[in-house]
């Protein structure tokens, strides 16, 4: 096996760290931030397996099983945590979490509306095929009138 | 036997801390018990040790800090580095031991405990558990101070005093407690973060040098009296220590938080701020400084220090003498009494720097003793005012009587205490640099001037006393205050009367310091 | 600033790859004003592209084209499913898009011959974490696209540090692999003497003698200090104790006039230069491993020179890592009762 | 030797043992008893110095003591010396002393703190001993300052009265400027000759003064110093002798230091006899005396110390003429003998073979001088003993048939100091006045000495007339008798007389004893080693019939003022109204020093203080704000977002790499 592969991976560890960055700073959703955060390890999961290839040897890869725990456990937490916060503003928007700032600061806002707004598309479900009997036919007319 | 004797006196008090906050604050009578019993405990072995001290011999400038071997401990604490090779690796040290620098000192912080347990007997009555815990963990922060001899060990000791006094003043305070507590921590605190660089700095330039890595003072001690750091280097260290010490002292233009903190703190807080925790700053630069870098405690510190501390002496006179507030003056004279000091210890031989140590202990026992009558006073009438007090000692005349010795030791009477410290300061700075000293002394009459019209009004002419509550009678001085004051008179006179004991016991360390200073002077002029 | 001009310049196949990321990047994320545009899209692409062609080291050893392909297929689906992730509109693409980064990043995992770990992280990831953040999603948005979903905070700043810290780590790995470059042209002088002497018969000692002096340094002198680089070569010693059997050899032949002998020793560095050189790309730098840092595996791994890659991973974790394991364990139960505490709703609130 | 030091170590010793006990079983167990200690004390030590006294033969001294300080290059013993100079001293202290004791236990009989008082006492005469024993500047000054604390404690006696707090306090203050001057003299001496010892610094000065007539262009090892002989004969040695003539100003209450000492009469009389005028304040004289071989050096100094004498002499003699207390006139008059005794001092400027006689005349004036101002203090003590506090000559008079005994002492007295002869001060004044006018001719300030020996004829008439005023003031005229005398206005008892006719002999006997009739006293004083050889000078006729004259006219003038024609003084207050003015007021003295002084010094503190609360303490206060204001700047970054807190530490770390992969 090639032993140059080293930089390789450290290469695309370190862009996929990078994005995940990128990711957890703008996105303003919760779970996309912690997302982005989870991309994060990732890279430096690839870093660590391929070090681990690198030396021929399993540490680097018991190191990301720990590291997948610690994920486990985070995401269960994060979960938990993020549904408490959902449950107080009914929202993920990260931002309107900005009580900690100094005293006689104004709350940052967005300061511009919206150039195209969220299209509110019908959504489209999908439909069962029809089998069996028509259900209008079975049904007794109480119940085809409560359904109408 | 005697190797426990420096433990048993710091940690007395330590324990009784613990205990006295276990007991809580409705077991009044039992928590003044302890902690005086732990007082007189501490006192007992500061005695011994005084009794027992033998110098060790053959001091010499490369090796000034020689403490007496029958008491020295040394522990190895936190290992910097393990050393595979079993040899004894660097390491900061529990090092404590007694020599003729600190010995007195300790004496006297003691001695003075035993005071302010005593006189806080009555008037502290809001949770006094907090309180005397607190004045015990100071007690065992000081006599530490006094005690380490490793440079690490210093300074944790010496940040340690801070805190407790800071509730004392903070908590038990006069009306403006809050703002004298928090000047008094935050001021004193910035200046020894950059002490704490300075005595780093001292370990590891001294490692950079090439010497094996030490913490350990008569190690640091020896090693520069070896190798000198260079004179650039030892101004920067010099102006480090000085930055937090001078705070301490405190000298002239920094001496701003000690009249507030003073006249804020109650009565046992302010005898021992005057009486031991300013001498740290002294000591600091007896210890410190000198050996350290002496070289820039020539160059910079005596034209830096015999300016500072001689316009401190005049300008601390004057304050004192405009001040109404009897406490208030009695800060502002520690100030030029400090300013006695520090022209002697920069005088940088062993005439200044002897008469500096022993104006350490005098100032100790005599503003103690001002601050210890001062507060009988409040404790009767509810007032510091001059202009509300007058022949008190129709009223009292023991109390008069010990004010007025007490005064005549603090203006430096001959056959006081007061006199020899001030003539040894004074005499070493004039064989050093004539025109400091003179302008010092003028600063005699100045001292005679506040103490004497102080003593006029409130001790003198017709009785005038503050409107008290109907049918008290002012009893004079009990028995309880007469026991907290009597131990510091007799010092005093002894030390007035017969300074030669305690001189010789500090001989051999000044002659030895003295000695390293023209060693530094003549590396210089041959270098 | 020509310095810096002539930096860039030469730091270009860095450079240019990641500039085009960071305005795709920048320009794809959700701005409140722009839409995102195809164009920036295809910028994006042609970044991972670029990057694909010239940042990865070329390999040593020439190992299965296979390899290469699906390396190069997996690393590009990875980032670019990573890019789209972070510029997804809609959470619920986001997040299959991340569970595409899980996958892809699983595959890399195989390559580096890592089964199980590849297997735990899809069933770990993709399988449960991915699927309860789905279903979160779901469940707080139900009312379809969210505003906040719609812009994004400092799309411009945020890519910046991202990409600064990216290209920060993408130079440290870059200047980690690079050849000295006087080792480089002292290879290819000692390549040119060693064809030329297979040419031309004639050859004179001075001429040999100048070749060994490079540039008035001698060239045993160079090759210690390049040898000096590279701290974690196994072979180090071998080749110091070459070296300098190699100065002495130089040095009677110098005083014997000996050609042949000469050349001999030309041939001789110049194959050493060529292992040094081998050497370095795998072993210098900021990365190079110290010699002191060599594996270090435990008795109770190492018991049995048995193969399979998951027998000896699980000998790795309950041997070596035993008590980390149960930690581990621990952890996690202590993070499922967590999890179950915070989001209990407190009674009266439920009531 | 061994004898000799023992007899030094008593007489040291007993005083303070007195003082001690006194003070320690006083207001317990001696009560009315209290002066047993301090009379059994000075009796036995009275003893010991006239056998000290007369065992001086030789002219030896003797030495006893231990260490009392030893530090570097500073060392200090305890150590007492004797030599004639010392012994003089110390007879006249304890005679004096032990008589004005046995009139204090008349005198205070009843007072209150009658304990405190014979400890004092005793303290005082144990300072005033070591004083005159010491044999180093620095014990010199401690207990020098030990005379100034029992003086300020004495004259604070009955501290109840503000007063007698206010003149406490200004004299220990004015003690102190002098002190200050003492002390850096000490400095001085002890950084140029490295040594406090007097017989050191006096036997390097002789062999200094030797040299200086050789060719001599060595250098002298001083301590550790090499010093030509020029650079310590030079202004060091002036500005030692100036500083030392300013402790002896302080203490012996020279012009303008005079200020304290008519204040002090505040204290009880006796006391005032015994520290206000017959020793403590002859302690600068004593001073100025022993440090001769110094003066020699310092022509300079020499000339100033005659001057400020004849400025004292004269402005105090001038005050003195229209002062209505008795005890004042007292004071003033002892400020004027004082001077007389600085100008003695004096008068060896720039002849250097004169001293001796000019010292052995100022001592010989302060001998004699003890005498009959104690008695005429004790005098005014046991009138005033009798009138119930009142010494106001305007309420008092006539009371020559009251008080029979007294008033014969007071005459005598009277007649001692104004210079009538054959008394004691008739001898001594003549004296001084020999010894200036051998300076007006053949030195180099002669004019300058002409100038003071007219002075001095002049001081000598005044002190005759304000006497004689004085006198006939109380003792003659139509009897006057205040009412605060209630019963006491009777003569005083035996324990106040017996001193009286003590001093009174002492007055009549010591100048025809011991002065130019038999020349015992410079016989005696010449052995001192510390003195130069000794030239005689012998008296002019004329001399003698001027001192004559000026006494016997001041006296015959008041006698006339007063006696004869009493109206005659009010019409001359009337005529020189100015003068009258300036001389009752005390030439306004202590107002302009309080003006040029007191004040601007008050004000100075008052100012340091506002300048220390504000500006000081104020600059401390903004640099403790600073941070306060930083963090207002820096405030805004704090807006809780979490995602901006994330991209700041990003990017710090993101610089911080770069940063750190710039270095490679």
């Amino acid at each position: 096996m090639s032993q140059a592969i080293l930089p390789n991976y450290l290469i695309v560890g370190a862009i996929l760290f990078g994005l995940g960055a990128i990711g957890f700073l703008s996105r303003r959703n919760l779970i996309l931030m912690f997302l982005s955060a989870e991309m994060m390890l990732q890279g430096v999961a690839l870093n660590l397996v391929g070090f681990g290839g690198h030396h021929k040897n399993y540490q680097g890869q018991a190191f990301v099983i720990f590291m997948l725990t610690v994920a486990a456990c985070e995401a269960a937490l994060a979960l938990a945590l993020i549904l408490v916060l959902f449950r107080n503003r009914k929202t993920l928007d990260v931002s309107v979490w900005q009580d900690l700032r100094e005293a006689n600061q104004d709350p940052v806002q967005d300061e511009s509306p919206l150039l195209l707004e969220p299209e509110m598309t019908p959504m489209h479900f999908p439909r069962l095929t029809p089998a069996g009997l028509r259900p209008d036919q079975a049904a007794s007319p109480e119940e085809a009138a409560t359904r109408g | 036997m005697d190797k426990c004797l420096l433990l048993m006196m710091i940690f007395a008090p330590l324990l009784a801390a613990v205990v006295v906050l276990l007991l809580g604050s409705n077991q009044l009578v039992r928590i003044r018990q302890v902690s005086l019993a732990a007082a007189l405990l501490s006192l007992l072995c500061a005695l011994h040790v005084a009794w027992h001290y033998q110098s060790a011999t053959g001091r010499t400038a490369e090796e000034p800090f020689a403490s007496d071997p029958a008491f020295e401990i040394r522990v190895p604490w936190l290992s910097y580095l393990p050393s595979p090779s079993g040899a004894p690796s660097p390491s900061i040290e529990f090092h404590l031991g007694v020599d003729g620098l600190s010995l007195w000192l300790i004496v006297l912080t003691a001695l003075l405990m035993v005071s302010a347990v005593l006189i806080s007997w009555k008037s502290i009555q809001t949770n006094p558990s907090g309180y005397y815990a607190l004045l015990m963990l100071l007690a065992s922060g000081m006599l530490g101070v006094f005690c380490a001899l490793d440079i690490v060990l210093f300074y944790i000791f010496f940040e340690f005093t801070l805190l407790p006094l800071f509730f004392l003043i903070g908590l038990w305070g006069g009306p403006q407690k809050r703002y004298a507590a928090r000047k008094f921590f935050l001021y004193t605190l910035a200046g020894s973060l950059v002490t704490l660089v300075g005595l780093v700095a001292i370990v590891l330039s001294l490692v950079g040098q090439g010497q094996p890595m030490t913490f350990s003072l008569p190690e640091l001690a020896r090693q520069v009296a070896i190798q000198p750091l260079p004179g650039e280097l030892q101004q920067w260290i010099f102006l480090a220590l000085f930055a937090g010490l001078a705070i301490k002292v405190p000298l002239f233009p920094f001496h701003t938080w000690l009249p507030l903190a003073h006249v804020e703190a109650p009565t046992a807080g302010s005898v021992l701020l005057a009486g031991v925790l300013l001498k740290l700053g002294t000591y600091g630069f007896l210890r410190l400084c000198i050996p350290m870098v002496p070289l820039a405690s020539v160059q910079i510190g005596l034209p830096l220090v015999g300016v500072l501390a001689t316009v401190g002496i005049l300008y601390g006179s004057f304050c004192a003498l405009a001040q109404t507030d009897i406490k208030k003056m009695v800060a502002y004279s520690s100030v030029a009494h400090l300013g006695f000091c520090m022209l002697g210890l920069f005088a940088l031989n062993a005439e200044g720097m002897s008469g500096a140590l022993l104006q350490m202990v005098n100032h100790g026992l005599s503003t103690g003793l001002l601050f210890l009558l001062v507060g009988m006073i409040y404790d009767r009438y509810h007032t510091r005012q001059m202009t509300a007090l007058g022949g008190l000692n129709q009223r009292m005349p023991i109390l008069g009587l010990i004010m007025m010795f007490t005064c005549l030791s603090s203006i430096g009477l001959p056959g006081l205490n007061g006199f020899v410290g001030e003539f040894l300061c004074l005499s070493g700075m004039f064989a050093r640099h004539p025109i400091y000293a003179v302008w010092g002394t003028l600063g005699i009459i100045l001292g005679a001037w506040y103490l004497l019209t102080f003593v006029m009004k409130c001790f003198h002419g017709p009785l005038k006393e503050p409107h008290v509550a109907e049918g008290a009678i002012i009893p004079d001085m009990d028995r309880r205050e007469l026991s907290a004051t009597l131990p510091l008179v007799a010092l005093c006179l002894w030390i007035g009367l017969y300074p030669k004991p305690f001189l010789d016991r500090m001989k051999p360390e000044m002659e030895a310091l003295s000695q390293r200073i023209k060693q530094a002077q003549k590396v210089q002029v041959y270098r | 600033m020509g310095s810096l001009f002539t930096w860039v310049w030469q730091h270009w196949y860095v450079l240019l790859p990641l500039l085009l990321g960071f305005l795709a990047i920048w320009k794809l994320l959700p701005h409140a004003r722009q839409p995102q545009s195809a164009a920036m899209m295809g910028l994006g692409a042609a970044a991972i592209i670029l990057g694909g062609i010239v940042l990865p080291r070329a390999t040593g050893v020439h190992v299965s084209w296979m390899f290469d392909l699906f390396f190069y297929l997996f690393a590009g689906a990875a980032i670019a499913s990573a890019g789209a992730m972070i510029t997804q509109r809609n959470p619920v693409y986001a997040a299959l898009y991340f569970a595409l980064v899980i996958l892809n990043v699983c595959g890399l995992f195989l390559l580096q011959s890592g089964p199980f770990l590849a297997a735990a992280t899809v069933i770990v990831y993709a399988g449960a974490i991915i699927v309860t953040f789905l279903f979160v999603i779901m469940f707080a948005q139900q009312s379809g696209l969210a505003q906040y979903d719609r812009r994004c905070r400092e799309p411009l700043l945020a890519s910046l540090a991202g990409f600064l810290l990216m290209g920060a780590l993408l130079y440290a790995i870059n200047a980690s692999y690079q050849v000295s470059p006087r080792l480089t042209g002292l290879v290819k002088g000692l390549e040119e003497t060693v064809n030329s002497a297979a040419k031309t018969t004639k050859l004179e000692v001075k001429d040999l003698m100048g070749i060994l002096r490079v540039n008035d340094a001698p060239i045993d002198l160079l090759l210690a200090e390049e040898l000096n680089r590279l701290p974690g070569w196994p072979e180090k010693a071998a080749a110091r104790a070459k070296l300098h059997q190699l100065e002495t050899q130089v040095i009677a032949a110098a005083a014997n006039q000996d050609t042949a002998v000469l050349l001999n020793l030309v041939k001789e560095y110049y194959s050493l230069a060529a292992s040094l050189q081998h050497a370095q790309q795998r072993y210098t730098g900021l990365l190079g491993i110290p010699a002191g840092m060599q594996t270090q595996v435990s008795p109770l791994s190492r018991r049995t020179e048995e193969p399979g890659h998951v027998a000896q991973l699980g000998r790795t974790l309950f041997g070596d890592y035993l008590l980390a394991v149960e930690l581990a364990a621990v952890l996690l139960l202590i993070a499922t009762v967590g999890a179950i505490v915070i989001v209990q709703r407190p009674k009266e609130a439920a009531a | 030797m061994g004898k000799q030091a023992e007899l030094l170590a008593m007489i040291g010793v007993v005083p303070v043992l007195a003082s001690v006990l006194t003070a320690a079983l006083g207001p317990r167990v001696l009560k009315h008893r209290s002066h047993w200690p301090t009379l059994a004390a000075l009796g036995y030590a009275l003893v010991l110095s006239i056998a000290m006294l007369f065992s001086m033969s030789e002219g030896s001294s003797y030495t006893a003591g231990f260490e009392w300080l030893n530090m570097g290059r500073m060392d200090i013993p305890v150590r007492l010396v004797a030599d004639p100079l010392t012994a003089i001293m110390l007879v006249t202290v304890h005679a004096v002393a032990l008589l004005v004791a046995i009139f204090s236990v008349g005198y205070m009989h009843d007072d209150p703190g009658y304990a405190r008082y014979f400890s004092v006492f005793s303290l005082f005469v144990f300072c005033m001993v070591m004083l005159v024993m010491a044999n180093n500047f620095l014990m010199l000054f401690i207990f020098w300052e030990g005379v100034g604390l029992c003086s300020y404690l004495l004259i604070g006696f009955w501290y109840q009265k503000p007063a007698a707090a206010a003149a406490a306090r200004k004299a220990f203050l004015v003690n102190r400027i002098g002190d200050f001057g003492l002390l850096i003299a000490v400095f001085l001496i002890w950084t140029q000759f490295g040594t406090l010892n007097f017989a050191e610094v006096f036997r390097q000065l002789d062999y200094r003064y030797l040299a200086e007539g050789k060719p001599f262009d060595g250098a002298i090892v001083v301590g550790e110093r090499m010093l030509t002989h020029a650079q310590i004969v030079g202004w060091p040695l002036l500005t030692i002798c100036i500083c030392l003539m300013l402790g002896a100003m302080g203490k012996s209450a020279q012009f303008p230091l005079h200020v304290w000492l008519p204040d002090a009469m505040e204290g009880p009389t006796p006391a005032s006899a015994l520290i206000h005028a017959a020793t403590m304040v002859t302690a600068g004289v004593y001073l100025v005396a022993r440090c001769t071989p110094i003066f020699i050096h310092a022509p300079q100094a020499q000339a100033l110390l005659a001057v400020v004498g004849a400025v004292t002499a004269l402005v105090a003699a001038l005050i003195a003429l229209t002062q209505n207390d008795l005890k004042r006139i007292m004071a003033y008059s002892t400020v004027s003998q004082l001077g007389y005794m600085f100008m003695a001092l004096g008068s060896a400027a720039g002849n250097p073979n004169l001293a001796t006689f000019a010292v052995i005349a100022a001592i010989f004036h302060l001998f004699t001088h003890a005498f009959f101002k104690a008695l005429l203090f004790l005098g005014c003590g046991s009138v005033m003993h009798a009138m119930g506090g009142v010494i106001d000559l305007r309420r008092i008079g006539g009371l020559k048939k009251l008080m029979p005994w007294t008033h014969l002492t007071f005459a005598i007295g009277a007649a001692g100091l104004a210079g009538i002869p054959p008394l004691a001060g008739f001898w001594s004044k003549d004296e001084i006045l020999v010894s200036l006018n051998q300076a007006s001719h053949g030195s180099p300030y002669g004019l300058l000495f002409t100038l003071i020996l007219g002075i001095a004829i002049l001081t000598a008439f005044l002190t005759a007339f304000y006497t004689g005023r004085a006198y006939f003031l109380a003792f003659w005229g139509p009897e006057r008798i205040p009412e605060e005398a209630g019963h006491h206005a009777h003569e005083s008892g035996r324990w106040m007389l017996i001193p009286l006719f003590g001093l009174a002999a002492g007055t009549v006997l010591v100048g025809i004893l011991f002065g130019t009739p038999t020349h015992l006293f410079e016989h005696f004083l010449t052995q001192s080693e510390s003195l130069p050889k000794f030239q005689a000078v012998h008296g002019s006729g004329m001399i003698v019939l001027v001192s004559i004259l000026a006494a016997g006219g001041g006296a015959g003038l008041a006698a006339i003022f007063y006696q004869l024609r009493p109206e005659l003084p009010s019409r001359m207050a009337q005529a020189a109204w100015r003068f009258y003015d300036y001389s009752s007021h005390r030439f306004y003295l202590d107002e302009i020093l309080g003006l040029i002084l007191v004040r601007p010094l008050k004000g100075l503190a008052a100012f340091i203080q506002l300048f220390d609360l504000h500006v000081v303490d104020g600059l401390v206060d903004w640099v403790g704000q600073v941070p306060g204001y930083l963090g207002q700047w820096f405030r805004p970054v704090q807006n809780g977002l979490l995602q901006f807190y994330a991209l700041a530490s990003l990017l710090g770390l993101a610089v911080f790499v770069i940063v750190l992969l710039a270095k490679f």
